[in-house]
């Protein structure tokens, strides 16, 4: 492993050990944010996948966070499944769905792409309302009490307590980021990078740039799904206001503001942009104010991120 | 090299494409052999660059058959084509600007490592990424900066990574679009020495603009003009015919 | 704000932890809240009422006065002295009439507000949204949103409804006196959501009973803004036609409602108030609904036998004799819910009383305490009339007036009693663990 | 109600959509058209549009005509100057990038949607029509001034098709959609034509506001549909064809108003956005699209 190579990892590392650590010294209320804000940062994890890696801008990612929401979620409710069983259940239905659309959407390009996700995101929120006897609509339901614990590995799991949620999020996001770092560094992280720095000149090579494509819009959508299902299944409530609109930009907002393409950069991005939404709706209800102001100051001044913009001017070194 | 028992490596067969009303490429027949180094020349607007497209698969033809080692390629996808070993460098540079010379040629090796050697070296062991990049960089004297960012290079140095690109993905049949486009003079006798090096076991296509760069390399040479093959013959030949002079070199 | 010697103040278990915690930086990402935060537990620390607003959302003409009315009643509260001698205080938090943000304002009161009770929500799908989260933390969670959602038992034992009647009760009261005054044959235009839906099975199933049937349901998405579309729908041989509505397109609805039946024969039109809360009737082409009922909690326009008690309200809470705000005349309330922030806030005084409550760890007492409680007489804290109490299903039943239109305002033409409205309960919280 | 009223009525509601629609839509697709940028905060020059107009006619109580000509004129007038500003001062400084454009205006729309909350309050108003009369058909009746605004809407339309293509500015316009460096050469000021074009397109959907405003409520949040029907109704047509557009326009309105009669309005607007999908992946040029636009 070379020098830079140990550096990243002390980091990452370093950054999990870190919030492992939080729950000692924070008051309870940021405990119960911050497994929020991990959780996202999974959802912005898998969205840098595809936009920081690969280079393909979707506006729609929040159909994959709800598809594994709902995945997880109702079966759960109508069903009565056991927990970990929806939560791979999810995973697998997210990662089917991500296929689907990604074989479809990804035969646009550029601004038809980011449209065409757009609409089938729309497309899905709709549909949640449509579907309102399955899903709930807009009230969206509440998982039942069996839903709130699970024995696992002769344990059982208490998902009503804060720490227990805690630290499955934290477990999720640090296989999460593993598994990231594992890709980026190696071989398909370098043919994600190649097709969004030159497409043409990959497919010259003899790479198949639809399925590297596919690959990222896969994994992406799985992560995605993975956040939304761990998302329901802690918390115990599905509903569609997951699926609108907001949370695609979200997505969006974490990856540029803490830098797309970089592996840190979504979980600093999650971690600013909450704390910053927490802060400005203490002072006015128009709190989304925040999130036009840094869009439109970050794509004039700082399309790298702030990640993206440190790697660049000191640390090279970041993945 | 003449040792070699001469096999067609690759053939077109009447090969058309017309863009709206004109004929950019007619009825075209045309066959490579192993090891050769072939240049193609002609007029601006001959076709030559078109005729090379439906080599490469950039374009596909209205009609007419590639074959390329025995394999009916006129349907296949240009990245099909590239795993069977066709290399396409571009007349436009065409590089990622935003990476580091080394992992543009690596893009390029870890295709190659996925696939047996096609230029017939063999490899006793799984041959390790930086390995590759580096003989690849030091096969074409770019290896000083690997750390650089490809956008930072000289024009000359670019275009070298855009060759070095390829040959990290070992190919059978480069075929290289007016490689010495822009370079300086000496930039050019540098270009031929490097062709000379790696010529062991490929084929290559050079298409180009620069006589004398190509009479000196090329071991035949076929001579386009309005679409279709004017000539084809050694450079000696070229030089001598008739027809080459009127139509290209007595302009 | 003072919110960085808060966190150290109130976690003196952890104080070796604490010079980490500020050389890590921490304490900077502390949340800035719109209230001045209070000091470290003791006597003197007030009552926290934690208020989930819909400042904006669907909800918001609602909420601007909900907030109001809390004000108001808090006010009024701490001029007589308070809770258990402790002076109240309000915090508020916006949730967009949004569940899921609903139920990150239940957390941020219980864990960083630190309030004592939740309170105040309106919007049924924000309810049930919110309530699990109040049930894993351990917030008694009082709300003012007449859906059956809490008295159906399908929430938990920490959700309350003591201050307003569930929609359920209201149509079993009133569906005898729709049948025999304006018909039987009923088509209902409804909220596609769960408080529509409320609508939608408990008055079909009280109309049922009266021998009456319902020709055709017809539910609007809840964000709808143009509804002319739906109103071919509505059968011919129709004799009432049962409207509810609520959100930002309601007065277009009501327009275009009127708008399409024209000066032709039109069926009998029964409304909820909902369809124009916050709505001056006196606006034009609201015409056409002279003679039309509307179902009123709470009588908008202050009636001939007014008690002293609506009087008093009325005062309290800043609304002239014809429901609007007294500075503005424009600017009407929504008479016929907010009483329910006013009425609830007086309950958890009186159950706060009976337990002694002193603290969050008196929260399960809280709970308790509330159950026990079984009427509330009318009264200056219970002006919009007597009520019963169901502690096994946490819901209150109250009287519930229709009202006709005449001259663009609403005269009262029947008030049901409380024994209209009671129908067997289905739930009991009190089994459930505390 | 028998089939034909029916129809009728849906035919109206359909007109009335399609008439207001197109004038939203001809600005998204004249900003796509010339710009070649998809304007996202769109729905929020509109919504701006009807909140203007509430203002105006506000402050002139009891003269709703006086104030609904008043914001006819001065609304899309004040929202174009802020569009312009917007341009200048945020989109000219990313070149216009397709991408970078469509996030910065995801962010003009928070910015624009917000500061309205703060300053109009998250209240629906209902604002004064400029005049009212009842039509009644024989198995219905109808808003006068709903008819209206189809008179009003394509009045406007005419205007706009007289400044494309009658005037200087048109001819710029035109010049500058068919070959930007061209244009440049030839001494035309793009990045003003740019910022005009840019200003225009939020000016037509303020009108289209200002004229919906005393049919529906004016409400912050109101900019959300008529952007996702813009963007159908611009694609459909494909993306930049005026002419596509208009007949989109006319088409979507009307099918939204036949087909939201006989399914649930949210199954409708399913099925549009899934198809507005298929046909950016099918036919990139649109329905009734064509290579050569305006």
């Amino acid at each position: 492993m070379t020098g830079s190579g140990k550096r990243s990892l002390t980091l990452h590392i370093g950054v999990l050990v870190l919030l492992f650590l939080l729950p000692f010294i924070l008051p309870d209320y940021h405990q119960l944010v911050i497994t929020r804000i991990m959780i996202l940062a999974i959802f912005a994890l898998g969205y840098n996948i595809l936009f920081g890696y690969a280079g393909l801008l979707s506006l729609g990612h929040a159909m994959f966070f709800a598809c594994g929401l709902y995945a997880a979620g109702l079966p759960v409710y109508h069903l009565g499944w056991e927990v970990p069983l929806a939560f791979l259940f999810a995973i697998v239905i997210s990662a089917l769905a991500a296929a689907l659309i990604g074989a479809i959407a990804l035969r646009t390009q550029g601004v038809a792409f980011m449209i065409v996700t757009l609409m089938f995101a729309q497309a899905v929120y709709l549909g949640t309302l449509y579907f309102s006897d399955v899903t709930g609509a807009d009230e969206g339901l509440v998982l039942p009490e069996h839903a709130r614990s699970f024995d696992a590995l002769g344990m059982r799991v208490d998902l009503t307590s804060p720490e227990v949620r805690y630290y499955i999020a934290l477990a999720l996001l640090s296989a999460a980021v593993l598994m990231v770092c594992r890709w980026v560094n190696g071989g398909l992280g370098r043919e994600w990078v190649a097709v969004r720095e030159n497409e043409s000149r990959t497919r010259m090579l003899g790479y198949n740039t639809f399925l590297i494509k596919l690959k990222a819009m896969v994994i992406s959508g799985t992560f995605s799904g993975g956040a939304g299902a761990a998302y329901g299944l802690l918390f115990a409530y599905v509903g569609s206001t997951f699926a609108s609109i907001q949370y695609s930009i979200d997505a969006l907002l974490f990856t540029l503001l803490g830098g797309a393409g970089t592996v840190l950069g979504p979980i600093l991005g999650s971690f600013i942009m909450f704390y910053l939404v927490d802060f400005f709706s203490g002072h006015t209800t128009a709190y989304l104010l925040a999130t036009g102001v840094v869009l439109i100051l970050l794509i004039m001044y700082f399309p790298l991120g702030v990640l993206g913009t440190l790697r660049k001017k000191w640390l090279p070194w970041l993945p | 090299m003449a040792a070699l028992v001469a096999v067609s490596l690759l053939s077109a067969k009447k090969l058309n494409r017309r863009f709206g009303g004109i004929a950019a490429v007619k009825d075209v027949d045309f066959s490579l052999e192993q090891g050769e180094i072939r240049g193609i020349i002609g007029p601006n607007g001959a076709g030559k660059t078109s005729f090379v497209n439906l080599l490469s698969g950039r374009l596909a033809p209205d009609s007419g058959q590639v074959v390329f080692q025995g394999v009916d390629i006129t349907r296949q996808s240009v990245w099909k084509r590239a795993r069977l070993g066709i290399a396409y460098s571009f007349q436009i540079i065409s590089i990622y600007p935003g990476l580091t010379v080394f992992d543009n040629v690596a893009i390029g090796a870890q295709l190659g490592m996925q696939q047996p050697s096609k230029s017939g070296q063999s490899r006793d062991q799984e041959p390790d990424l930086e390995e590759v990049v580096g003989s690849c960089l030091k096969l074409t004297g770019l290896d000083w900066g690997r750390t650089q960012l490809a956008s930072e290079l000289a024009y000359g140095h670019q275009r070298l990574l855009e060759i070095t690109i390829n040959l990290a993905v070992d190919p059978t049949l480069l075929i290289l679009d007016e490689p010495t486009q822009g370079l300086s003079v000496d930039e050019i006798d540098e270009f031929a020495g490097l062709l000379k090096r790696i010529r062991s076991g490929r084929t290559i296509i050079l298409i180009e603009h620069n006589l004398p760069f190509v009479m000196n390399l090329a071991d035949r040479v076929t001579v386009m003009d309005q679409g279709g093959i004017l000539a084809e013959n050694d450079p000696k030949g070229i030089q001598m015919d008739a027809r080459v002079k009127a139509a290209y070199l007595g302009k | 704000m003072s919110d960085n010697t808060d966190i150290l103040a109130d976690k003196d278990k952890r104080k070796s932890l604490r010079k980490l915690a500020g050389a890590a930086g921490i304490a900077m990402t502390a949340p800035f809240s719109p209230v001045l935060m209070g000091h470290a537990l003791g006597s003197d620390r007030p009552i926290k009422v934690g208020m989930q607003l819909h400042r904006t959302g669907i909800g918001a003409s609602y909420g601007r006065w909900y907030e109001r009315t809390a004000v108001a009643t808090v006010k009024l509260i701490n001029e007589e002295g308070g809770i258990n001698g402790r002076p109240v205080e309000l915090v508020i938090e916006d949730d967009g009439t949004d569940p899921k943000r609903g139920a990150e304002a239940i957390e941020k009161f219980a864990t960083w507000h630190k309030t004592d009770v939740a309170y105040g929500t309106l919007f049924s799908h924000v309810v049930i949204g919110s309530s699990p989260r109040a049930g894993e933390l351990k917030l008694p969670y009082y709300v003012v949103s007449e859906g059956y959602h809490v008295a159906s038992g399908s929430l938990n034992r920490y959700v309350f409804q003591p201050g307003i009647t569930d929609v359920r009760s209201q149509m079993v009261s009133m569906a005898p006196w729709i049948a025999a005054n304006l018909g039987k044959k009923v088509t209902m235009i409804f909220p596609d959501y769960a408080f529509g839906h409320d609508h939608r099975d408990y008055f079909s199933a009280a109309i049922a009973e009266q021998g009456g049937e319902v020709l055709e349901m017809i539910p609007i998405p809840p964000t709808e803004s143009s509804f002319t579309r739906y109103f071919p729908k509505i059968p011919r041989q129709t004799e009432v036609l049962y409207h509810v509505l609520v959100g930002p397109g309601v007065l277009t609805f009501v327009k275009e409602m009127g708008q399409f039946f024209g000066t032709r024969d039109r069926p009998r039109i029964f409304g909820y108030i909902d369809s124009l809360e916050a709505v001056d009737f006196a606006t034009p082409q609201l015409e056409f609904l002279q003679g039309t009922h509307f179902w009123e909690a709470f009588p908008r326009y202050a009636q001939p036998d007014q008690t002293q008690h609506d009087q008093y309200f009325r005062g309290q809470v800043g609304v002239d004799n014809n429901g609007a705000s007294v500075n503005d005349p424009r600017d009407i309330s929504t008479y016929s819910h907010m009483f329910g922030c006013w009425e609830t806030l007086f309950i958890i005084k009186q159950a706060m009383e009976i337990c002694g409550y002193s603290g969050p760890e008196d929260r399960q007492a809280l709970i308790e305490a509330t159950e026990s409680l079984t009427e509330f007489p009318e009264s200056r804290n219970h002006p919009q009339g007597g009520k019963t109490f169901n502690g096994k299903i946490h819901q209150c039943f109250g009287i519930q007036h229709i009202s006709r239109v005449e001259d663009s305002r609403l005269n009262v033409v029947h008030t049901t009693s409380i024994e209209d409205g009671l129908y067997e309960p289905e739930a009991d919280y009190t089994q459930m663990a505390l | 109600m028998d089939l034909g009223p029916f129809l009728f009525l849906a035919s109206l509601e359909g007109l009335v959509q399609a008439a207001v629609l197109s004038l939203s839509a001809l600005g998204l697709c004249l900003v796509f058209g010339v710009l070649r940028v998809v304007n996202v905060a769109h729905g929020e020059f509109y919504m701006a549009g009807a909140v203007i107009a509430w203002a105006i006619s506000h402050a002139l109580p009891g003269q709703p005509l006086l104030g609904f000509l008043a914001a006819l004129f001065l609304a899309p007038l004040l929202v174009g100057l802020a569009a312009f500003i917007a341009d200048r001062a945020i989109l000219r400084k990313i070149n216009h990038n397709p991408e970078a454009t469509i996030v910065a205006t995801i962010g003009m729309l928070y910015v624009i949607q917000q500061s309205a909350l703060i300053g109009f309050g998250p209240d629906a108003r209902p604002m004064e029509p400029p005049f009212y009369f009842h039509v009644n058909f024989p198995w219905f009746g109808y808003s006068g001034y709903k008819l209206s605004v189809i008179l009003m809407a394509a009045a406007l339309l005419l205007f706009v098709w007289y400044v494309i293509s009658r005037t200087r500015l048109g001819l710029f316009m035109r010049a500058t959609q068919l070959d930007r460096e061209m244009a440049q050469v030839s001494g035309i000021p793009v990045g003003w034509v740019y910022g005009l074009v840019f200003a225009a397109g939020a000016m037509l959907a303020a009108l289209g506001a200002v004229l919906i405003a005393p049919i529906r409520q004016v409400h912050y949040l109101m900019g959300l549909d008529p952007l996702l029907m813009s963007f159908i109704v611009v694609i459909i047509g494909g993306l930049g064809s005026i002419r596509g557009a208009l007949l989109a326009a006319l088409v979507i309105g009307m099918c939204d108003g036949i087909v939201s009669m006989f399914f649930s309005p949210t199954l409708a607007k399913m099925i549009s956005t899934l198809l507005v999908a298929l046909v950016l992946i099918l036919r990139p040029e649109g329905l009734f699209g064509q290579r050569k636009p305006l």
